[in-house]
């Protein structure tokens, strides 16, 4: 079974070669080395002899499934190369209706976390780079769904979120935790960078799209970029498969899992623990109700 | 990112009567407010109600938007769980304002000043007392600044000597957001 | 040249900040940009003079969010009033090269003969450029393969042009603004010095026939292949020092309001989504060509200077890794 | 006295004047024409034809509009009801004052087209360009040739300008009015069929064309106009994409190089042939 990272990429260059050669599938989405060592970039592979350029390392972040929401209205079947979240986000678009089970072939590949490409951009070259935040909360670094895999199954090195972040904020005063979101929304340059890396966030059209609408107005303020912040963590509570992505991509740095994670903890604490994109079968908890959900509105 | 060189808007803590918004269902708390209102029950008048059909059309962001624009408590309020006319919205209200009123307050904003109500149509009382409970606690806790994107803004019609001496006069710029 | 000890900076600084309104880069809850003086002195942010800013200068003439004009229609009335202009002269401390370039390329877009922009023309006019040479260039820095001086900063934008000396600055005057302003600081010793060792770009490429070659490409299968992967986020166009396109808006409260310019980004939708429903930039592929192509081909046949300067902004912020470099080079080779 | 804001000159292009409006009159269910003029009674602006004006009623928004005609003292745009914005300019009523910048975009080649056989071609609100054209070329009828107009629309009530169509042009021994619908209809013993055959049948001189209307008319007339032996270059028409500033900034109105709102909003088939093929 091949299990280092040279290995696992040899074999993802040969599964490209057989489906592409084969014609079972009409292209394959996986990783190439990008401008800088702590760079992957998403690549498009058509041809069998372009498979080399496939790679296999520890900053392979991008999340491929959502790319299969690209191709559902075309004839392409479009194999993907998929770590654990990216399986969970692939069970949580397929729940979705977003992409179609038939139209994707989806190779599972182990993962032992990705490193923070962030951090690595501000250290001296060389220096270790710790992991990426959301890869330490990783409880499925392996596929959770898939057609093929690669390499044998990891052993989860986290069995239990961390909330002590989220628990920090809950502590603090009303002042102070507004005083901390402000900090942080003031930054936000509304880029929608978050968004629309997001595989919760799949909408076909967004309402902050449509400024005509006067949903949001486009003045960038703290106000108005908590606005966006507010109503995007509420969109994908429930949903969240907890990539992390949307904080990793963010220019200005905005904690934006401190949001999603308070979700997640109420949703867990309120109406029973839940895992986004586990399955395809667990409705999502906004989706639904119970009517022995808790009572204090009375 | 924002340098709009436009004052915004502060309120004076004397005199402050707070502006409640009370997002009504159809068929249950409109129904109790009116009933209160026929009943000549008395609560002040710093309610506005808003009529929704169902406390489930209420979303987060018409409470972020009404806090954004000037109002300083928030009421979302519609039928008993196991009443709805749609038989089943109040109960995704429910499960939704757990978050809602959790995430409110996780950014900052005061408890008292955003509560989530079953009121009835028979509840015309409950209305009442609700309503009046709301404004007394929100007067206690003054004005809410929080999550406010408000402005004032003065238009003049200037003569052309005017905006001449707008030009060449030393107006304020108001600093970037430290 | 006038030098100034690094230790006394803030003293400098401060001096700057008395007579005028000093805009510096600072590190602001790990977000790099230019901000007022006032932030560091308050210590909301410190100061960031360790590479360049990811929200680049260009907020500071052609802010993210600004109010052109205020209104108020009441019933039929309509009644309009300009904003204020400045109303103090800025200085703008630690501008880098590729900057000000970028600051050019506005100039070309703003202060055209005959439509020029007065909100833009005033905060220039008003504003004293230091411009900071870079002597270690970050990794994704291609300045000087886009055809940048990186031993002088472009001329008709900056003001006073700063040298990393190591343990000390080193000002010059570029233009009589610039001058002025530097004679009125205390505290600096005159002489000379040599100019400070460069470390090399590690991105390096001959963009020569650039333009010329993406004149025959618009039909190319490499925008399928750099299209693929875009998101169609606005973080490249917002963080770019010369992507300048805006939105008007309008902000109202009541019967009054006020008109923004806002920036906006050719990979939205909504920027060419016409009111009867005609798209004519409807996928990835047609907006991604469009940024590129503006960039490198399109501003060229109109101002004859290339939009793209070499920042490495986009480069370090794309949230899939696009490299525009990868994209030059596999044009020039094509 | 007080005066108004519209007595200092405005140094920012992006800021409106205001004009109030006048009149307003019903072109089709759906196109409204509306009169304007500054509060003091005078024009805006003067434009040359096909340039545009940017409309706006600052609390919705803002536009590009094309002027179809012009008087010493007022311009006139007849605006189609399609989005937000025009729809709140439809529930306008007579005394409204709004926000008018302009005049944009270069306009018709008027020095190119004198001494020629003009052929105008239009479809639905696309006759709202060409209309300031037809009216300069019918006050300065000895500069031009031959002038033929070819018009069609959807149905009866779809025709805008009914009173040019039937009456002030089609009165005129100087130039010829054709009218088209494109289904037959009740009360209507015109000519029945799309602009793009009817074009054929009447085989103009092949001069000058000026074209303008819905992409799929003018995909189909141009195939028309080139089978007749217009050349490229002698075949015009007016484009329309999203604009926001009018003044070549704001970047959303290119195609290529060009911006529709400075470049534009005219251009030769032969130009378009050189310009990247997106709008």
């Amino acid at each position: 079974m091949p299990n280092t990272f040279a290995e696992i990429q040899n074999e993802m260059r040969n599964i490209a070669k057989e489906l592409l050669e084969s014609g079972e599938a009409t292209m394959v989405i996986g990783w190439e080395k990008g401008a800088l060592p702590y760079q992957s970039t998403p690549v498009m592979i058509r041809s069998a002899e372009d498979v080399d350029k496939l790679i296999w390392d520890e900053y392979c972040q991008q999340n491929l499934s959502t790319y299969l929401i690209d191709y559902i209205y075309t004839d392409e079947k479009v194999a993907i190369f998929a770590k654990g979240c990216d399986t969970r986000a692939y069970n949580r678009l397929i729940q979705d209706n977003r992409i179609k089970a038939e139209k994707s072939i989806v190779i599972g590949v182990p993962c032992l976390g990705m490193k923070n490409a962030r951090e690595a951009a501000k250290l001296p070259e060389g220096a270790e780079v710790p992991m990426a935040n959301a890869c330490k909360e990783c409880r499925y670094p392996n596929p959770v769904t898939f057609d093929r895999k690669i390499g044998e199954d990891v052993t989860p090195w986290c069995t239990e979120r961390d909330f002590s972040d989220v628990e920090a904020i809950e502590a603090l005063s009303a002042d102070e935790k507004y005083a901390f979101w402000q900090s942080q929304y003031t930054k936000c340059i509304r880029c929608y960078a978050c968004r629309n890396i997001c595989p919760a966030c799949n909408c076909t059209s967004c309402i902050f799209d449509q400024s005509a609408s006067g949903w949001c107005s486009k003045d960038v303020n703290a106000s108005e970029n908590q606005f966006y912040g507010v109503t995007r963590a509420f969109h994908v509570a429930g949903r969240c498969i907890e990539c992390g992505q949307c904080e990793m991509v963010c220019p200005s740095e905005v904690p934006i899992m401190l949001m999603n994670k308070k979700f997640i903890k109420d949703i867990d604490s309120l109406f029973g623990a839940h895992e986004a994109g586990i399955d395809i079968d667990t409705p999502a908890p906004l989706s639904h109700f119970s009517v022995s959900d808790p009572e204090e509105f009375m | 990112m924002s340098d709009n060189s436009v004052e915004t808007v502060k309120d004076t803590a004397e005199n402050f009567e707070p502006k409640i918004l009370v997002f009504a269902c159809n068929w249950c708390t409109y129904a109790g407010a009116d009933l209160a209102g026929t009943s000549r029950l008395q609560y002040p008048p710093n309610v506005r109600v808003l009529r929704v059909p169902c406390s489930c059309r209420v979303n987060p962001q018409f409470v972020i938007r009404a806090f954004q624009r000037g109002i300083d408590g928030v009421l979302v309020a519609g039928c008993h769980p196991g009443d709805c006319h749609y038989t089943t919205g109040n109960y995704y209200t429910r499960r939704r304002f757990l978050l809602i009123n959790r995430m409110m307050e996780y950014m900052g904003i005061d408890p008292k000043r955003f509560h989530t109500r079953w009121i009835s149509g028979a509840e015309g009382p409950k209305f009442q007392q609700v309503v009046t409970e709301m404004i007394e606690e929100v007067k206690a806790i003054g004005p809410n600044r929080k999550l406010r994107d408000d402005m004032k803004v003065t238009v003049n019609t200037p003569s052309t000597d005017e905006i001449v001496a707008s030009v060449e006069s030393d107006t304020k710029v108001v600093d970037d957001n430290a | 040249m006038k030098f100034i000890e690094k230790t006394n900076l803030t003293s400098l600084l401060a001096q700057l900040d008395a007579q005028y309104r000093l805009l510096v880069p600072v590190d602001y809850h790990g977000l790099t940009q230019f901000a007022p003086y006032s932030q560091v002195d308050s210590g909301v942010s410190q100061l960031y003079l360790d590479g360049n800013v990811t929200v680049s200068p260009k907020t500071v003439y052609l802010p993210q969010s600004e109010a052109m004009y205020k209104f108020s229609a009441q019933g039929k009335k309509l009644a309009i009033e300009e904003m204020p202009p400045l109303d103090r002269m800025q200085v703008l401390f630690g501008v880098r090269h590729c900057d000000t370039k970028a600051i050019q390329c506005l100039d070309k877009v703003f202060l055209d003969d005959t439509f020029a922009d007065p909100q833009y023309k005033d905060k220039r006019d008003k504003t004293i450029v230091f411009s900071l040479a870079c002597n270690n260039p970050k990794a994704t820095c291609f300045c000087e393969s886009m055809g940048i001086d990186r031993a002088h900063a472009e001329q008709s934008v900056a003001d006073v042009q700063v040298y990393d000396l190591g343990e000390r600055y080193g000002f010059e005057a570029v233009s009589d603004k610039g001058q002025a302003c530097l004679n009125a600081l205390n505290g600096m010793t005159d002489g000379e010095a040599k100019l400070p060792e460069q470390k090399p770009q590690s991105i390096s490429f001959d963009a020569q026939g650039l333009p010329e070659k993406l004149k025959e490409m618009f039909d190319h299968p490499i925008w399928d292949e750099y299209a693929f992967k875009c998101l169609n986020c606005g973080t490249c166009s917002y963080i770019c020092p010369t992507c300048h396109c805006f939105d008007i808006n309008n902000k109202m409260r009541g019967t009054t309001g006020l008109k923004l310019r806002t920036w906006d980004s050719c990979m939205f939708g909504e920027y060419t989504q016409m009111a009867g429903g005609h798209q004519p930039r409807p996928g990835k592929k047609e907006r991604v060509r469009n940024r590129f192509l503006h960039k490198l081909q399109y501003f060229n046949e109109k101002h004859n200077m290339s939009l793209c300067v070499g920042c490495g902004r986009c480069i370090a912020k794309c949230p899939v890794n696009m490299d525009i470099t990868k994209f030059i080079r596999q044009v020039i080779a094509e | 006295m007080k005066a108004s804001a519209n007595d200092v000159k405005r140094l920012n292009n992006l800021i409106p004047k205001v004009g109030v409006v006048r009149e307003i009159l019903d072109e089709t269910p759906d196109v409204k024409t509306f009169r304007i003029s500054t509060p003091e009674g005078e024009k805006p602006f003067t434009p040359m034809p096909g340039q545009l004006g940017m409309y706006s009623m600052p609390a919705v928004g803002e536009a590009m509009f094309s002027v179809t005609s012009q008087g010493p003292d007022y311009i006139d745009m007849a605006i189609k009801k399609t989005g937000v914005l025009t729809e709140a300019l439809h529930a306008m009523e007579v005394g409204q004052e709004v926000g008018i910048r302009g005049p944009y975009g270069n306009g018709f080649p008027i020095e190119k087209l004198k001494g020629r056989d003009i052929t105008f071609v239009a479809g639905g609100i696309g006759l709202a360009p060409v209309r300031s054209l037809i009216l300069y070329c019918l006050e300065h009828r000895a500069d031009f040739g031959k002038i033929n107009i070819i018009y069609g629309g959807r149905s009866k009530d779809d025709l805008c300008f009914k009173k040019d169509l039937f009456e002030n042009w089609a009165n005129l021994e100087d130039a010829n009015v054709y009218v088209t619908i494109d289904r037959p209809q009740e009360g209507w013993d015109g000519h029945v069929g799309m602009v793009p055959d009817y074009l054929r049948e009447i085989s103009p001189n092949p001069e000058v064309a000026v074209v303008c209307g819905p992409p799929i008319m003018i995909k189909f007339a141009l195939v028309a106009l080139r089978e007749l032996g217009f050349k490229d270059e002698d075949i015009i028409t007016t484009l329309e994409l999203r604009m926001k500033c009018g003044i070549g900034k704001c970047g959303r109105c290119n195609i290529g190089s060009n911006y529709v709102c400075l470049d534009g909003p005219v251009f030769t088939q032969a130009q378009l042939n050189e310009m990247p093929n997106e709008y």
